[in-house]
């Protein structure tokens, strides 16, 4: 016997177990981001009059923004990667999906690239507070992107055979791992001002 | 559903191999008998444990017997190891024992059985969550033989001690495999329930376990992720150097901390106890679920008040989440702060009592039957009710001022955990073992296990109170010998050691109970209980990945004994009453 | 119920700030113990009286009263009780009303530390003289203190030994070197976490000596012993030795006792003192 | 949200660029607000509020939350709820804090 509504919604609740599922997921990591967000105001609010803002100076904020716009490039790359499936458009599909890893891969190269200036310089998660939770949250952040760049890459290979087979489940699938990905996005874009502009 | 699908598909999984079948399988039954056996040998570990640790109370630094030798020191428990067995023993029993005995087996196991559910909506998930609980416990049990030995920080772990004690990062990162599980457990308790109900089976129709499972998953999901912050942050202080939990200018053993300083460590106490609050509630509501289940089976009368014994457990789940700074009067917390944290507190005990009340007022005018299962459920009553009121003390800040970190505490919410919920789970092995095995468990040896384990966890935890009301404070390696507020109540020590070890002989007949009865017991049918629930209308035990020959179709809510003039003094749910 | 609950255990209380803490402590366990009773009697006259011997029928809808609504209101009103009229003074009490210097009182800083505690009196002076993390020394020096700052010449610092007069304000304030500590006195209905990078204040006033102490415990088991300071918190291996003693005098002796200790201060060189043991 | 046709998704389309679109020119006036001197807490509440809409946004019309079941609105409802409880008992624990230093 199949486990039911996999791909068809339940009648009285209108919805898949997985949207379920990976809605769950998120309020989970909402609360996970919450905890060390509260953690940095928790400290911010602890510490001398304006040192975060004088040791969150040295943040590179032009790198940051290229960053943002990379993130939410990415976002809407993938929710028309989506939409492409929905119209049917396999090919379009696969495109969209390969800019979305096209643009993780630059936010990633600009963060490689802001971490080791931070070492560079000297600047290491001990040398205060603000770095510490600065490296922490980024450093979380950036692990969440990999996991999702896996798997948008899963889905570019070898997942996407499930597309001539089930291409219901596929869309379905596709739209789960578009949740995540602009919900890290959206974790992004509350960590930037937070991190780099107050 | 055509059954022939049914049966071709039962074929092909009984030719799954072992492995498929009994190590990675992805049918709930099978991880739910994994999370069972698992969980109940490390709640005997960490028992084993504790049972050590009183003998050190009852005769300081005499060598201890048996297993002296590989404590080093020459038999006697060292303060160090003490510490270490006293973390440990909290950890393993919560976050190994209870949690995934209570969620993890019986949840797995019979929350699809209880809704008419093929299986849970993620098995592969299912199955990570398993092994990632199984790695994590691997990993605490497997601090014991490391160099350093396991935490000794208490379960608590609270920093600045916990960031500079040794073993602290094993137990760390044991923890974020068990926050993994348990969050993973807990999306698929709360997918199944939503979708996968038998059609017919309204939220008001759910028996009161699946709405115990149901809140307490949320409770698990929602509360968790900020542990699994703070555990990182922590981690972060041991490993890379930051001060997230260090104020500046720390002087250990006449040196000062070479870091940067500037944290705070009351931090990690709210991170922590905004976990660990609705932690205890997740100790407590599954084994409420399973006293619910046990006592209108027994009573053979419907649940009194139901509907008001859903309302409370939503109600329960939502404040727990609110009252966790009670843990920290005593650290200098302001009228505001704590005249908040004492209402809520004052406000939770609303639910449990009219939880509780429901439960008394359910009895009356039943026709109630003494098996096994209902004479563990009948003293969770009192048993609970005994640590829940003395939770209220604790609550008023006031009166925490002198029973903070006493011996108090400890009896509190041992009497809430172990007569507690210990004995309910006690009361869901013998009430569903049937389901799991085909086979009753023996009523004589149940007897057995029942009356001194109950004689016997009175006797260690009632003197509790009296050490907690002198002042005694707890995680003392000598029980208090070096104070003088202690010495009236010291002579209790000795007693509540013998009643421990006691305690653990009266486990002899359940342990031979479970292995006997699994090959020997007496063979039952479906539903040797003549009760009204789902999961007793699959056969016994349920189809391997199906459980049942055909999803069952639901009329009415969950117990339906006794309804008057009806020939049987049972309705199963899913059977149509013709009028 | 006081009386009850110093039969099992709770000592006799010597502050003032005390009597308000057992009287919450007696009411709330007035209120569970009728609870207890009340539930306990309804519990066993159900299962005595509907056993199955007895009552071959269960009757489908059981009780018909929602009595039990009201006693759920009936407890939540007294707790309510409790709470605005006991809990929230008395904590009002403790947190706004720390007497400061200029009042009369004694006035001293604890600083707790791995398994230690350091008391540090202002000394004649009324002045606590400057502390930095520079000068501690663990044999020497255990807080650091500058004697040559201001006021700093005749303070006085004790290890474990906290003497105090009876009938006085007393306000500590509770700070440590390394890890959380709790400063407990049992007797005296007191307890305060001593937490790193905070400063705590705690104030009492007992009203019994010590000698008076000994003289009413004589008899029980407690007798010859005299009052101590017990850690509350897990701060390590040696958590569980972490005591230290207290003194009440009466105000002659309390003043002898810091005439004694200046004369140690005098004896010795600035920077080399008594550690009264 | 299910049945989509193929209209339906060219509208959306549509929607996701001008979307984008207000993403990328609320990110360049959160960073130009930051040289404008304002004072401390203007700039954290603006700072705030703007982060604030992108949100909504990305979670109104890329999560599409705008046209989602109750049930999941009420699931985030509830996270959310207990999100600002944790943030606001903690910070607000620091402020009632017994400590004379
Ligand atoms: C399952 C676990 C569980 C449960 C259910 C509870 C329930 C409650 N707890 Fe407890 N608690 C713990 C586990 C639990 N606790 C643990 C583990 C700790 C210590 C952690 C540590 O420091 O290591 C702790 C510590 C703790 C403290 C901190 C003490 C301190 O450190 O100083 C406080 C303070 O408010 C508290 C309060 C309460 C209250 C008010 C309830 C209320 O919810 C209780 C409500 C229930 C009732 C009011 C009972 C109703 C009675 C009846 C219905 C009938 C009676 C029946 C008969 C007579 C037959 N608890
Ligand atoms: C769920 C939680 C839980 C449970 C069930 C228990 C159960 C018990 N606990 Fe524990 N305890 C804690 C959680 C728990 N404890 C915590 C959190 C602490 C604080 C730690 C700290 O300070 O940090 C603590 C501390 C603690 C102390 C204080 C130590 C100190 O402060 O120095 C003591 C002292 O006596 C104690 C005793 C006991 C005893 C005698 C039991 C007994 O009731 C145990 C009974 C156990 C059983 C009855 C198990 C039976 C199971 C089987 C027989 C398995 C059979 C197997 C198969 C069939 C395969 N516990
Ligand atoms: Cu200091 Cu315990
Ligand atoms: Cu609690």
């Amino acid at each position: 016997m199949e486990i039911p509504y996999t791909i068809e919604e339940r009648p009285d609740t209108g919805l898949i177990n997985s949207k379920i599922g990976i809605w769950l997921f998120l309020a989970s990591e909402v609360m996970l981001f919450g905890g060390l967000f509260s953690a940095y105001v928790f400290l911010r609010l602890g510490a001398p009059d304006g040192a975060f803002h004088e040791w969150g100076q040295v943040l590179n904020v032009p790198l940051a923004t290229l960053n943002t716009l990379l993130l939410i490039s990415s976002s809407v790359t993938m929710v028309m990667s989506w939409a492409s499936l929905k119209m049917n458009n396999f090919k379009q599909h696969k495109i969209y999906m390969a800019l979305t890893l096209l643009c993780a891969t630059g936010f990633l190269v600009i963060k490689y690239f802001e971490y080791s200036a931070k070492f560079h310089h000297g600047l290491f998660p001990a040398t205060n507070t603000f770095l510490a939770i600065y490296f922490t949250l980024t450093g979380l952040h950036v692990l969440h992107i990999i996991g999702g760049m896996i798997v948008i890459g899963y889905f570019l290979g070898p997942g996407s055979r499930m597309w001539a087979t089930e291409p219901e489940h596929f869309i379905n699938r596709i739209e789960t791992v578009g949740l995540y990905w602009h919900f890290v996005d959206l974790v992004w874009i509350f960590l930037f001002p937070v991190l780099y502009l107050l | 559903m055509e059954p022939c699908k049914v049966t071709h598909n039962s074929e092909t999984h009984h030719n799954e191999p072992f492995i498929r079948k009994y190590i990675f399988s992805v049918d709930h039954k099978i991880i739910g008998l994994q999370y069972g056996i698992t969980s109940l040998l490390f709640l005997f570990f960490g028992f084993c444990l504790i049972l050590i640790m009183r003998w050190q109370l009852a005769y300081p630094e005499e060598p201890v017997p048996i297993v002296g030798s590989l404590l080093g020191g020459g038999g006697i428990l060292l303060p160090e190891i003490y510490n270490s067995l006293g973390a440990m023993h909290g950890t393993i029993m919560i976050f190994l024992g209870v949690v995934p005995l209570a969620v993890g087996a019986f949840g797995n196991y019979f929350i699809p059985l209880q809704i008419g559910a093929p299986d849970m909506a993620f098995p592969k998930l299912n199955m990570a969550s398993y092994w990632s609980y199984f790695i994590g416990g691997v990993i605490m049990v497997g601090s014991f033989f490391t160099p350093d030995g396991p935490a000794r920080s208490g379960w608590t772990s609270y920093p600045p001690l916990a960031d500079i004690e040794v073993g602290q990062t094993i137990w760390l990162i044991g923890m974020v495999f068990l926050i993994t599980s348990s969050l993973l457990g807990s999306i698929n308790v709360i997918t199944t329930i939503i979708q996968l109900r038998a059609p017919g089976l309204t939220w008001m129709r759910l028996p009161f376990f699946i709405w115990s499972q149901f809140v307490t998953a949320f409770l698990l999901l929602l509360a968790f992720p900020p542990l699994e912050a703070a555990a990182v942050l922590q981690l972060m202080d041991r490993l890379v150097g930051t001060s997230f939990f260090l104020p500046s200018g720390l002087i250990i053993s006449g040196e000062q901390l070479a870091v940067s300083g500037g944290g705070s460590p009351l931090l990690w106490q709210h991170l922590f106890w905004f976990l660990a609050h609705p932690e205890v509630y997740v100790l407590i509501l599954p084994a409420m679920g399973i006293v619910g289940e046990v006592i209108a089976n027994n009573t053979r009368k419907p649940l009194w008040g139901y509907k008001s014994m859903v309302y409370g457990v939503v109600f329960l789940g939502f404040m727990s989440f609110i009252v966790w700074a009670h843990h920290m009067f005593i650290t200098g917390m302001g009228t505001a702060m704590s005249s908040f944290f004492q209402t809520t507190t004052m406000i939770i005990s609303i639910p449990s009592i009219i939880i509780l009340s429901a439960m008394f007022i359910s009895l009356w005018g039943g026709s109630i039957r003494f098996n096994t299962p209902m004479l563990f459920a009948l003293a969770f009553l009192p048993m609970f009710g005994i640590g829940g009121l003395t939770g209220l003390p604790l609550g008023l800040a006031a009166a925490d001022i002198h029973l903070h970190d006493t011996y108090y505490v400890i009896g509190h919410f041992h009497y809430v955990v172990a007569p507690g919920t210990i004995f309910a789970l006690f009361a869901g092995i013998y009430y569903w073992f049937p389901k799991m095995t085909g086979r009753k468990m023996s009523e004589l040896l149940g007897k057995l296990h029942f009356w001194p384990s109950l004689i016997f966890m009175n006797g260690i935890f009632m003197p509790m109170f009296i050490q907690g009301l002198a002042g005694v404070s707890r995680r003392l390696w000598d029980g208090g010998l070096e104070y003088a507020h202690a010495s009236g109540v010291l002579q209790w020590n000795e007693f509540m050691s013998v009643s421990a070890w006691l305690l653990g002989l009266a486990q002899i007949p359940f342990i031979i109970n479970v292995i006997y009865s699994i090959k020997n017991g007496e063979k039952v049918g479906r539903n040797p209980w003549e009760s009204t629930t789902l999961e007793w209308v699959a056969p016994s035990p349920p189809l391997p990945h199906v459980n049942f020959e055909k999803i069952p179709q639901v009329y009415h809510s969950p117990y339906e004994y006794s309804v008057p003039d009806r020939e049987k003094d049972f309705t199963p749910q899913n059977e149509p009453i013709k009028e | 119920m006081t009386k009850i609950l110093q039969k099992l255990g709770l000592p006799i209380n010597l502050s003032i700030d005390g009597i308000a803490i057992d009287n919450v402590i007696s009411l709330v366990h007035w209120l569970m113990l009728v609870l207890f009773i009340g539930w306990g009697a309804f519990f066993i006259i159900s299962i005595f009286k509907f056993r199955q011997s007895k009552n071959q029928k269960a009757d489908y809808e059981g009780v018909k009263s929602h009595l039990s609504s009201v006693l759920e209101v009936a407890v939540v009103v007294i707790e309510l009780i409790i709470l605005v009229g006991f809990a929230f003074p008395i904590w009002a009490n403790r947190v706004n009303n720390v007497p400061d210097a200029s009042e009369n009182i004694v006035h001293a800083r604890i600083i707790a530390q791995q398994f230690v505690w350091n008391f540090h009196y202002p000394g004649e002076d009324g002045v606590f003289g400057q502390t930095s993390l520079d000068l501690v020394d663990e044999i020497d020096n255990p807080i650091g203190l500058n004697r040559s700052s201001e006021g700093g010449a005749d303070d006085i610092v004790t290890i474990n030994q906290l003497h105090i007069p009876v009938n006085t304000k007393i306000r500590l304030d509770l700070s440590s070197k390394d890890v959380i500590h709790s400063f407990s006195l049992p007797e005296l209905r007191v307890k305060q976490d001593a937490i790193p990078g905070m400063v705590i204040p705690v104030h009492f006033e007992a009203t019994m000596t010590t000698e008076e102490f000994l003289v009413e415990m004589e008899g029980t088991s407690r007798e010859g012993k005299g009052l101590e300071i017990a850690c509350a918190q897990l701060c390590g291996l040696g958590h569980y030795r972490m005591r230290g003693y207290l003194t009440i005098h009466d105000q002659e002796g309390y003043e002898a006792w810091l005439e004694k200790e200046k004369s140690y201060l005098d004896e010795e060189s600035d920077d080399d003192w008594d550690d009264d043991w | 949200m299910s049945i989509h046709t193929t209209t339906d998704i060219k509208s959306h389309v549509k929607v996701y660029v001008m979307v984008f679109a207000a993403l990328a020119v609320l990110t360049l006036v959160t960073v130009g607000a930051t040289y404008l001197n304002l004072s401390k807490g203007e700039a954290i509440f603006l700072a705030l509020s703007i982060a604030t809409v992108k949100g909504s946004l990305v979670t109104s019309y890329f999560m599409h939350l705008i046209s989602e079941r109750a049930m999941i609105r009420w699931l985030l409802m509830v996270t959310v709820f207990f999100f600002f409880v944790l943030m606001f008992l903690l910070t607000s624990s620091l402020f009632d804090q017994v400590n004379v230093l």
